[in-house]
């Protein structure tokens, strides 16, 4: 059987997301027995071809560039697939979407008229039809081997969409919102870190994005009852995942 | 059956007895709470307090003698006789068909100390769902078989307990071995099963007479007069059955945040998810041979798939996910197995992030608006 | 002849970037290392926000080296804010860098710059490779794996807070992971010979080594800055020193240090810290590098690669005393108020000294942020190496020359995402400091 | 008996093509004990099992005087899918039979209604051929009434003929081609219903099919004047146990995978018209 094409592309990011296909650790010579790593630039000398039967995306469109090269992976690619906060949701650096973009190039360089991007960084899914995301800052490797595993023998991937709180209940840890009065974004978080602050008696802060359908305004109030400012409640969503915890919160008044 | 008197030092003996024979499970501190836990007589959190609200819950150590001064934390039998995740079976798939292998269950029995009125009649409810049905789960039946049960009377409820509007506390009636009553510097304990009498014999202890009967009395009795909260129970699957488009629900679901944590910690909910998992390392490049496991994971009627089928999602919204959860609890349940799901054990009151209380939302049904 | 020798996107280098030669008249014109890594702002957003959350953030620059960032981070706002962690705080500190140094070294050894010697793309791609490969990955999962027990994860751990951890482990726990470091010390010792053993054609021309030194011990949260050329200053008198300046064809700045009006290009690394640390080694390493035939100090930046098979070897001896020495302590954390101020913080990265400076309102929010990464700092001397190297062979074909040169940037083990985000800030003064 | 929470190896002895997304497999036991013991009433259910794929809930369609164990089943998702690239000679993992299934006894010597839609016929299979084979020796009538989307849609195309012999069957289809040759009805099954005439005291009814064709004709029945109590009725829901562990299949009160599948509908009509129950 001809073993298919994958092809590892990246746009704006930290590269932690690929770096998790690395830390598949000796898998990775799994992954590369059950598919042809066909393009890996952090890991792999070679050129882009044609057609890819997967694609995977780590990071966000932040620039003319990115916006064409996105679209070129969609035309080669048969399944597209977002790996990571960046990709799925505009990552950490969509906090410059509610700020000015000349401001924000000031601040950084000493001559910004050299610096040309474009004023938002937005999830991949606002630029091409994508087949499937995978969630998290990073993503997790278990859940990305999951994944393609599954894309191999054909099932839906078993990644679940419920809220980190169950994952909290799951592995029995003390909940820090309750026992504690510490914010704690996990009952509008999808599962998929392992709860892993709560577990470090810290509460989530959001790596793996609001949960579908998630009531975030809800939530919100209750951390205005804990005393806390209404600014601070907003600024735990304003994080990797800022883009699309404001949207599902829109998405929710209407 | 047998009742003695021992003084408190003599619980670290039944500890120890049990440990021969038994995984001790017991309170424990973990971060700031009272959690379930292989525990020995030390790790007791005597002395704490709790104080719950709806949404809230704040452990305290107070300057007191007492050792079952708390009540109990999110935890219960379930963790430990219907884990969160158990293998059912590993299977090895060939062109030739799959063969299947049913893990051996783990070594030692469990020993519980400390379980509560509650928690004695969730496991009784439990043991409907998994043993009476069609099919007995052989799981839960192989690790329930054996296990002791030391329950203890509780003396102080917590703000959320309504135990005994549900006619499940506050003190055990049956169901286990032993059962404690903690009556100033002594305890009370009394046998209730054969096992549990052999334990007693193994203690020094003193026979107890009427006047320390009286004193256990005395101590449900203020227990009892403790418990603040309370759940209207007389016509209950009627009430909710003809409120099923009550405009609380839609109320509800503005403040419902869907977490699933009310399920979870629920000592009677049982949902749950099969599953296969397979890994890079057991899948080989033909596709014809693999190996994995099917793995069991509790899960919630709060999922948003849980009720998903080809063609659509029988309980789409917030709102149709709460009704379920709560009509199951106290209407349907009983249709399914005689009594409400629901033992008053106010757990999902108090692990709520947004604290939604269910006695207090079955009041608002039954207001006609 | 005049030649254009372009490599248009790096391959097995973190983050996007290329190389351009030019060289005219016979001497070499221009060498750019052209960095198009899109920039993300991350000084600029960091302002206005919580301490806790410069933490997390700057962790997000860069997926390889996160606890790097956590690191110096931290140490400057509690300078900011006079808090001194405990013993124990300082030792796990020092246990989750070293799990860090596993980790990048040992991809960027194995799965990055170590295919240069063998000629294969991947580490996967060629069969005779496969095993070096694979012992590599069995080294970077044990360091993943002491990320993942102080922090929960190998990428973006989540345990580091401005007075010690979230929580911290129990010594059971940790212990756990002494047989596989055992194991693991023993294998790094053979790699360090594998790597010596390698050919390294070419050479590179002397630089200036930077890197925090202690007294104590091989640096890594700790020290003051100094260099083989005699610098030795504090991480605030370094920052005045260095220069950071835009170039047009790059989104990173190139920083340089300033000496008597002369901007003087300097190297940060492995190499950096083993040529001002190596006495700090313990003797069992030190005699392996002896054995392995390695004369200290190394100057040829293609040799980096022995000197993070040194590093590694280290991290490893270092993770099993800290473990054997830890006892968990009553609390995690130390309390503090926040409190207004600036300060600057230096630790080493997998790939150099990384620094920091914030300035922070009574609140502890931003008020202006620098980061300085090892790679900007490196991109200066990377092209003068490369200028030297073309010089050298411009008579060689320019698929080769174009080839080595790839070469040396990957010796450097450039992490472009990280050099991105540099410097500037406070632009009502209008200077780094 | 064997345990019913493990699955057992069948192999498909053959299989065919029903319409174009549909297809009938016939299984075959591969345990002597398990094939010995299997045994079934029409109207239960199987979990297919594909070791790490997943498992569906499928009636059995067959009799049990049949030869082999038949499935039909409608490609909808991860298992269904991957079943339906399956050949000959693979193997499928059972797990079952599951459910309480139609109550035979009161089909017997009555007059009996068939009424499906789509693969909902797949469960009333079992029902036909029972029926058929009873057909010298009992009395009562026998009606059938399907619907499909399309002619070519119609499950178990090439036994209707036979059964037209002994019952009286009616076909409608949501919509034909005009170039196809159709000569039964379009339109909805309560269409058909309507413009026939029965016993409705003497007569039991069977229903499977959509949710919403299901309660339609139901609502036209009990305006017939057919008792509730004599309408049975098999119901579809998200299963993944099937044995009444896993909480999945609830509707209203009623576990469907050990209450179910099939229902009086008078014991579950106060929640068939509800919403999201
Ligand atoms: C008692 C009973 C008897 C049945 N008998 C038959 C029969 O005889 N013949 C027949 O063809 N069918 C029958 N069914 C229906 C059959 O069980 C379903 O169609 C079943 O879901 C098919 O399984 P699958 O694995 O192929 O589909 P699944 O993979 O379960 O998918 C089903 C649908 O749900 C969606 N879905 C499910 N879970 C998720 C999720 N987590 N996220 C997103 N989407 C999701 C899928 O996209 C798809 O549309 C019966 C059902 C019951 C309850
Ligand atoms: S700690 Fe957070 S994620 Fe966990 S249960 Fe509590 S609110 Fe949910
Ligand atoms: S912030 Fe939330 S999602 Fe991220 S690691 Fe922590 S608990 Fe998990
Ligand atoms: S419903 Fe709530 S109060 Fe009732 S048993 Fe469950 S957790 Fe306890």
């Amino acid at each position: 059987m001809k073993r298919q094409r994958i092809g590892i592309f990246k746009l704006a990011s930290c590269d932690g997301c690929q770096l998790a296909v690395l830390n598949l650790n000796e898998e990775l010579f799994d992954l590369a027995e059950l598919y042809d790593i066909a393009y890996f630039r952090e890991a792999l000398n070679r050129s882009p071809l044609k057609q890819y039967d997967i694609a995977l995306v780590e990071g966000s469109v932040t620039t003319e560039r990115q916006k064409k090269e996105i679209i070129e992976i969609r035309e080669r690619a048969r399944f597209l697939m977002t790996i990571g906060a960046c990709a799925t949701a505009g990552g950490i650096q969509a906090l410059r979407n509610w700020a000015n973009l000349a401001e924000f190039k000031r601040q950084v360089y000493p001559s910004p008229e050299l610096i040309s991007v474009l004023p938002t960084s937005t999830p991949v899914s606002e630029h091409v039809y994508i087949d499937y995301e995978l969630w998290g800052c990073p993503v997790d490797a278990e859940a990305l081997s999951e994944t393609l595993v599954s894309l191999m023998v054909g099932r839906r991937p078993g990644i679940p969409i419920y809220s980190l709180c169950m994952d909290c209940k799951i592995k029995g840890i003390p909940c820090v919102l309750v026992s504690q009065g510490d914010p704690c974004l996990g009952p509008v978080t999808r599962a998929g870190c392992g709860a892993l602050c709560p577990s470090f008696g810290r509460g989530c802060f959001g790596c793996f994005g609001p949960k579908e359908g998630a009531n975030i305004d809800a939530l919100m109030h209750r951390f205005e009852d804990l005393k806390m400012a209404r600014k601070d409640a907003v600024l735990l969503m304003d994080k990797m995942n800022t883009y699309a915890y404001r949207r599902t919160r829109l998405e929710q008044d209407h | 059956m047998k009742r003695v008197k021992i003084i408190k030092e003599d619980l670290k003996t039944i500890f120890e007895a049990l440990a021969q024979r038994y995984r001790t499970i017991g309170p424990k501190l973990v971060h700031g709470t009272v959690v379930m836990a292989e525990s020995s007589f030390e790790d007791i959190p005597a002395g704490y307090e709790d104080r719950q609200g709806p949404g809230s819950y704040r452990l305290e150590k107070k300057e007191t003698e007492e050792i079952f001064s708390f009540s109990p934390g999110a935890d219960s039998f379930k963790k430990y006789l219907c884990p969160s995740s158990v293998t059912s079976f590993s299977f090895q798939k060939s062109a030739k068909g799959f063969v299947v292998d049913v893990p051996e269950r783990e070594g030692m029995p469990l020993a519980f100390i400390g379980s509560r009125a509650c928690d004695l009649a969730a496991l009784s409810l439990l043991d409907q769902v998994f043993l009476d049905g069609p099919v007995r789960d052989q799981g839960y039946e192989g690790r329930r078989k054996s296990i002791f049960i030391v329950s203890v009377n509780c003396n102080h409820p917590s703000e959320n307990c309504f135990c005994d509007a549900m006619g499940t506390g506050p003190y055990a009636k049956e169901g286990f071995d032993l059962c404690i009553t903690e009556i100033r510097n002594w305890l009370l304990v009394e046998a209730g099963s054969v096992e549990g009498e052999k334990v007693l014999e193994i203690l020094p202890h003193r026979e107890i007479d009427a006047g320390d009967l009286d004193e256990k009395r005395i101590v449900i009795a203020r227990c009892r007069e403790m418990i603040k909260k309370s759940m209207k129970t007389e016509d209950l699957p009627g009430v909710i059955y003809r409120n099923l488009e009550h405009p609380r629900w839609t109320e509800i679901a503005g403040k419902d945040l869907e977490c699933g944590n009310c399920t979870m910690v629920c000592p009677t909910c049982f949902c749950n998810s099969s599953y296969d998992v397979l890994s890079l390392r057991t899948v080989s490049s033909n596709l014809r041979d693999f190996s994995g496991v099917r793995r069991r994971t509790w899960d919630s009627c709060f999922s948003k798939n849980f009720a998903r089928v080809h063609g659509g999602n029988f309980r789409p919204s917030r709102r149709a996910r709460y009704r379920h959860w709560m009509t199951h609890k106290l209407a349907y349940w009983i249709e399914q197995f005689g009594s409400p799901g629901c033992v008053g054990c106010g757990r999902c009151i108090t692990w709520c992030p947004v604290g939604i209380d269910i006695t207090h939302e079955l009041e608002e049904l039954r207001r006609v608006r | 002849m005049n030649r254009i020798i372009k490599s248009d996107y790096l391959a097995r280098v973190e983050g996007e970037g290329g190389i351009m030669i030019e060289i005219k008249d016979g001497t070499v014109a221009k060498v750019h290392v052209r960095i198009f890594e899109a920039p993300r702002f991350f000084e600029a957003f960091l302002r206005g926000r919580p301490y806790q959350d410069v933490i997390d953030f700057t962790s997000r620059i860069c997926g390889i080296c996160p606890v790097a960032y956590q690191m110096s981070s931290v140490h400057a706002i509690e300078k900011i804010f006079k808090v001194a962690v405990s013993p124990p705080v300082r030792a796990l500190r020092r246990l989750l860098y070293c799990g860090e140094w596993i980790a990048s070294h040992a991809l960027h050894m194995y799965l990055l710059q170590g295919l240069d010697f063998y000629g294969f793309d991947s580490a996967w791609s060629g069969r005779e490779y496969r095993e070096i490969a694979k012992q590599g990955l069995r080294l970077k999962k044990i360091g993943n794996a002491i990320l993942a027990v102080l922090g929960g994860r190998p990428v973006h751990p989540v345990s580091v807070r401005v007075g010690g951890f979230f929580s911290m482990p129990s010594r059971k726990t940790l212990a756990s992971l002494l047989p596989e470091l055992e194991k693991a010390f023993e294998e790094s010792l053979k790699a360090i010979a594998w790597t010596a053993a390698l050919d390294f054609k070419d050479y590179s021309p002397d630089a200036e080594f930077i890197s925090l030194c202690s007294s104590e011990e091989y640096p890594m949260n700790e020290g003051r800055i100094m260099s083989t050329n005699g610098l030795d200053v504090t991480f605030e008198e370094f920052l005045a020193a260095v220069q950071e300046h835009q170039v047009d064809y790059a989104t990173a700045l190139h920083a340089a240090i300033m000496r008597e009006g002369i901007a003087v290009t300097y190297l940060v690394g492995p190499l950096s810290r083993l040529n001002l640390n190596h006495e700090r080694l313990p003797s069992g390493i030190r005699s392996a590098v002896t054995a392995a035939g390695v004369s200290l100090p190394i100057r040829n930046i293609r040799m980096a690669i022995i000197a993070r098979a040194i590093e590694i070897s280290y991290a490893f001896h270092e993770a099993i005393r800290i473990i054997q020495d830890y006892e968990q302590p009553e609390k995690a954390c130390e309390s503090f108020e926040p409190s207004a101020g600036a300060a600057a913080w230096a630790t080493e990265a997998p790939r150099g000294t990384l620094i920091h400076r914030y300035e922070l309102d009574e609140k502890g929010c931003v008020i202006a942020a620098t980061i300085i990464p090892p790679t900007s700092q490196n991109l200066a001397q990377m092209e003068k190496d490369i200028a030297a190297f073309a010089g050298r062979h411009m008579a060689k074909p320019t698929d080769y020359i174009r080839r080595e040169a790839e070469k040396i940037v990957r010796g450097y083990d450039p992490c472009i995402s990280c050099s991105t985000h540099a410097m500037i800030v406070d632009s009502s003064r209008g200077s780094a400091i | 008996m064997y345990d019913r929470s493990i699955p057992f190896g069948a192999t498909i002895k053959w299989m065919k093509k029903e319409t174009r997304d549909t297809w009938t497999y016939a299984l075959r036991i591969n345990d002597r004990e398990i094939k010995k013991s299997y045994c079934f009433q029409p109207g239960q259910f199987n979990m297919l099992s594909l070791p790490g794929i997943g498992e569906a809930a499928i009636s059995i369609s067959s009799h049990a005087a049949d030869h082999d164990l038949l499935h039909t089943l409608k490609v909808a998702g991860d298992v269904t899918t991957a079943i339906s690239k399956m050949r000959a000679g693979d193997v499928i993992g059972v797990r079952g039979p599951f459910g309480r299934g139609w109550p035979m006894e009161e089909a017997d010597n009555k007059n009996v209604i068939i009424i499906a839609g789509g693969v909902g016929i797949a469960p009333l299979r079992s029902v036909m051929r029972h029926l058929a084979a009873r057909h010298r020796d009992r009395s009562g009538k026998v009606m059938i009434y399907y619907g499909a989307k399309t002619p070519k849609d119609i499950v178990y195309r090439d036994e209707f003929p036979r059964y037209r012999d002994m019952f009286s069957v009616f076909l409608a289809v949501d919509k034909a081609d005009p170039e196809e040759y159709w000569k039964g009805e379009v339109g909805l099954v309560t269409r058909l219903l309507a413009k026939t005439s029965f016993d409705p005291l003497g007569t039991t009814v069977f229903i499977c099919g959509p949710e919403v064709m299901m309660r339609a004709t139901i609502s036209d029945l009990l305006i017939r004047g057919v008792p509730g109590e004599k309408i049975y009725l098999s119901m579809e829901r998200h299963m993944n146990c099937g044995m009444g562990i896993c909480g999945h299949c609830f509707f209203g009160p009623k576990f469907v995978c050990k209450d179910g599948p099939v229902f009086r509908y008078a014991d579950i009509a106060d929640f068939l018209g509800l919403r999201e129950v």
